[in-house]
C-alpha cells in the first residue's frame, strides 16, 4: 500500500519530457518534488504562472508570487507570469499537457466528483471544471476508498460532479487503473497489495486481463 | 488624458447601495485593498461582487462579508472564511459558483464587446443547470454571458495618469480582464509614475480601459500560505 | 464649399477633452492636425497602437511602427501597443469613444458602404465592419457627390453594406448632417453653399427644420 | 523545456502541400520573413494562408503569389497587391475576406479554446450570409468559428529557447493571437536571448504556446508607406 509520497512518485512516472502540467492541490503538488532529472517539464498554476520552482527560502517569500494553492513560490529561468483569461487559454486550448487532481469520486465512464458535498460548505469548484472539461490527459489522483472505508471507484457518481467521461488514468494507493469503455482496467498493484484486495474495495466494473504486475519505481 | 483622482473617496464618489462590483485579486494577492477599505468606510450595502474569492476572514472581502455588506457573491472558490460559511448556510447571502476560467472569460467578454461565450467548462454539471448547452466538433459548450457591472476595481503595480498599468508576478490574474469590463474601472496602484515613463511596449494594459487611477496606500500584501524551505 | 482640409477643420470640431478616436483613412487621418489646443485626445490605430503623434522625423522611421494606413508614426508619452485582439476588444467593448471614417454611400437610416464595389477589384474591408459594428458615436466624412456627380446621401445604399444603422453624423464639403429616424437632418452649410445646393445633390430624405447656418470654425 | 530549431528548414520539416497557415504580421510590419522565403524556396502548393494582408507585389506573402503557391486567402484588407488582383478576378485564387476584428478573434478563438465566436461586426453585410446571427441585448450578432490550422508562423523581437516571446512596437499585432492556434506554431525572432534573460512579467507569449523557435536572419523589414516630416 503506497502513503501520499509513495502515489506522488508513481504519479511522476507520468510525466514526459516536454510536458506542460498543472498539479492540483494536496497530493498532486507533491509530484513536483519527484521529477526524473532525465526530463523536463514545466508546471503550471492557474492563477497565472507557468514554470514553478521551489518554495522560496525563508525571507525571501513574495506575496505577489505564488500558486494556485495561495503559497509562496519561486519562478525558475524561462518563467512567465499572466492573466487569468490567457491562463485558462492554456488549459481550455489544450495547452496544458497533463493536468493531476484529487477526486472524492471517480465513475467508470470516466466522469469526476470533486467540489461538493451536499449539506456540507461548497468551498467552489475554483479552476477544476475548466481542467476537467479540457484536458485531453487527465489524471486523478486520491486514496482507492473513503474514510468510512466506502469505495471511490463506482460505477455512477454520487457526488455532484465536476466533468463528464473525462479521467484517463487513476493512481490511488492500491493500485493504477486506466480508465476504458467498459471500466476501470487495473493496470499496477501497489507493493503488497494483491489484486483481490482491490476487488474488494472497487465498487465500479473492474477489468483484470492477464497477470497484474506490482508497480516499480 | 488624465484620469488620476486625489484618493480612493474621490474614485468612488458615485457608487451605491445595490451596486455590482468586480474586483480583481486570486486569494488576498493582487487584491484591491484600498478600495475594500473605502467600501467597508461607506458602508454601502446590498453589493454584488464578482470575484475569484471571497477573501478570509478579517481581510480582502472578508471585511464587507463582516458588516453584511455584500448581497450576492459571484466567485469560483470562497474557502477560506467561516463568515462567509455562516450567512451563506444560513440563506443571508446569495452565491453563485462559476469556473474559473468562465469567470475570468465572462470578464473579458465584457472588456471585449462580446456578448456571450461558449465553454465546455461545467457542461454535464450543475453549473449548467437552465443553462444553454450546445454541441461543436463533436464537444458540448455551456454558453455563458458577459458579466455587467457598475465598477470594476483592480490593484497594479506601476500606473500612470493616463490610466496605463503594469502588474507584478501573480497578482496580476484577473485585474487585466477586468478593467473596462464595468462601466467604471478603478485602478489603484502602488506606484503612480510621471506620465511617459513606462514603456509603451510593457503596458499589460492600456489606458483607455480605465476611468480612475489613484496611488494607492499601507498595502499590507497578506499571504494566506507562508510556504518555504529551509536553508540549510 | 470645403476642401479635404476643411472637412478635417471641421470634424476636429467633434472631438471632445477625453476621447479616445479612430481615425480612417483619407480625409479622417487628417484631423489630427487640427485638434483644439484646449482639449486632450488620443488616437487609436487599430493594428495596435493607442497615443499615436506626428509622423517621424526624416531618418526616424521605424519599420516597427506605424499605423493602420501602414505609414510610420511616432508615439506620445502615455502611449501603449497591443496585440490586434485587444486593439478590436477596445472597438467592439466600446471604449474608442469617436470613430470618423470615409465611405462611398450613406443611407437616411444610416446604413454605410464603403468597402466594395461590383465588378471592380475588392481590397477588403479591413477594420471598417468591426468599427461601424460596435461604435456608438460613428462621424462619415466624405464629399457629397462621387465623381460622377451624383449624391453619396440615398435612400437606400446601392453598394454592399459594410454596417448597418449606424452613421451618427455625416460631414461633407457642402454640409453637417444628422442621421435621424426621419432622414437626414441638415444642421449646417459650408461657406458660401445655400440649402437649395445641397438638396440638388442629396437623394435621401432631407429635413430642413428652421434656419440652417454655416459652419463656424 | 527547448524548443529551438537549427534555422528556417528545420522548423518546417512536417509542412506539406495543401496545409492552412497563419502568418502573422500587419501589411509588411511583424511579418514572418524567414517563414515565407522558406515557403517560396520549398515550392509548397496549394496553401490556404490566414494573414491579415496579403503582402505587396515583390514582399511578403506576393512572394506566395508570384508563384501560385496560395489556393485560398483569408484577409481583412488585400489591397495593394497587383499579383492578387489578377488571380482574384481571373478565379486561380480563392478569397475571403473578413473584418479584421473577426479575424483576430477568430485566431485567439482557436488558441484559447473556444469552438465559436458571436461578434456584431459584418451583420446586415455579405459577410454574415449563410452564418448563423443571433440577436443578444437588442443587438444582432453573427457566429463565427475558430480558425483550424496546420501551422502558424509569427515573427517577435526577442525569444527564448522555451519559447516565450516578446514583441516590439505595432510589430505586434496578429503575432501572439496566433500563437497555439495552430497544431504547429514557429516562431522566429530578431534575438534568441539566454533563458533567464527575459522578465518574467514581461513576456508577452508565454512558451507554452510555441512549439519550435528559432533565431531569423536578415530581416529587410520594408516600409509600406514613408511618411516623415522636416526637421525644419
Amino acid at each position: 500500500m503506497l502513503d501520499k509520497i509513495g502515489i506522488a512518485k508513481r504519479l511522476a512516472k507520468e510525466l514526459k519530457d516536454g510536458y506542460y502540467v498543472n498539479l492540483g492541490i494536496g497530493i498532486p503538488t507533491l509530484v513536483a518534488n519527484y521529477v526524473p532529472k532525465s526530463i523536463a517539464v514545466e508546471f503550471q498554476s492557474e492563477n497565472g504562472v507557468l514554470g514553478m520552482g521551489p518554495f522560496p527560502f525563508e525571507g525571501d517569500e513574495d506575496a505577489d508570487v505564488i500558486n494556485a494553492g495561495k503559497q509562496t513560490i519561486t519562478t525558475l529561468p524561462g518563467a512567465s507570469f499572466f492573466d487569468s483569461a490567457l491562463s485558462f487559454s492554456m488549459i481550455r486550448g489544450k495547452h496544458v499537457n497533463l493536468t493531476i487532481l484529487g477526486a472524492m469520486e471517480v465513475s467508470e465512464n470516466g466522469d469526476i466528483a470533486n467540489w461538493k458535498i451536499p449539506g456540507k460548505m461548497v468551498k467552489g469548484m475554483g479552476g477544476a471544471m475548466d481542467l476537467v472539461a479540457s484536458a485531453e490527459n487527465i489524471i486523478v489522483a486520491m486514496m482507492h476508498t473513503n474514510k468510512a472505508g466506502d469505495s471511490k471507484l463506482l460505477k455512477n457518481c454520487l457526488l455532484p460532479l465536476t466533468g463528464v467521461g473525462c479521467v484517463k488514468k487513476i493512481v490511488t494507493n492500491l493500485a493504477v487503473l486506466e480508465v476504458t469503455r467498459l471500466g476501470f482496467k487495473l493496470l499496477e498493484r501497489a507493493p503488497g497489495v494483491s489484486v483481490e484486495d482491490i476487488k474488494k474495495v472497487t465498487e465500479g466494473t473492474l477489468i483484470i486481463d492477464g497477470e497484474i504486475p506490482e508497480m516499480s519505481f | 488624458m488624465n484620469k488620476k483622482v486625489e484618493n480612493v473617496a474621490k474614485a468612488m464618489i458615485d457608487l451605491k447601495n445595490g451596486d455590482t462590483l468586480m474586483l480583481g485579486g486570486f486569494g488576498l494577492c493582487g487584491i484591491p485593498e484600498n478600495a475594500i477599505s473605502e467600501l467597508v468606510r461607506l458602508g454601502v450595502k446590498d453589493l454584488t461582487c464578482i470575484s475569484n474569492n471571497a477573501g478570509v476572514d478579517d481581510f480582502g472581502l472578508g471585511l464587507l462579508l463582516h458588516k453584511k455588506q455584500i448581497k450576492k457573491m459571484i466567485s469560483s472558490y470562497v474557502g477560506e472564511n467561516d463568515e462567509f460559511e455562516r450567512q451563506m448556510l444560513s440563506g443571508e447571502l446569495d452565491v453563485e459558483l462559476i469556473p474559473q476560467g468562465t469567470l475570468a472569460e465572462r470578464c473579458r467578454a465584457a472588456q471585449a464587446g462580446f456578448p456571450v461565450i461558449f465553454t465546455p467548462a461545467g457542461y454535464g454539471t450543475e453549473v449548467a443547470e437552465g443553462k444553454e448547452t450546445r454541441e461543436f466538433d463533436g464537444k458540448m459548450n455551456v454558453m455563458e454571458y458577459a458579466f455587467k457591472a457598475d465598477f470594476a476595481f483592480v490593484k497594479a503595480w506601476k500606473g500612470d495618469e493616463a490610466g496605463n498599468l503594469i502588474f507584478k508576478g501573480t497578482a496580476r490574474n484577473f485585474n487585466p480582464n477586468m478593467c473596462g469590463a464595468a462601466k467604471i474601472t478603478v485602478a489603484e496602484v502602488e506606484e503612480l509614475v510621471p506620465l511617459g515613463t513606462l514603456d509603451p511596449n510593457q503596458i499589460h494594459i492600456p489606458g483607455i480601459f480605465i476611468q480612475r487611477i489613484f496611488q494607492g496606500k499601507n498595502y499590507e500584501k497578506r499571504i494566506e500560505q507562508r510556504t518555504v524551505r529551509s536553508r540549510s
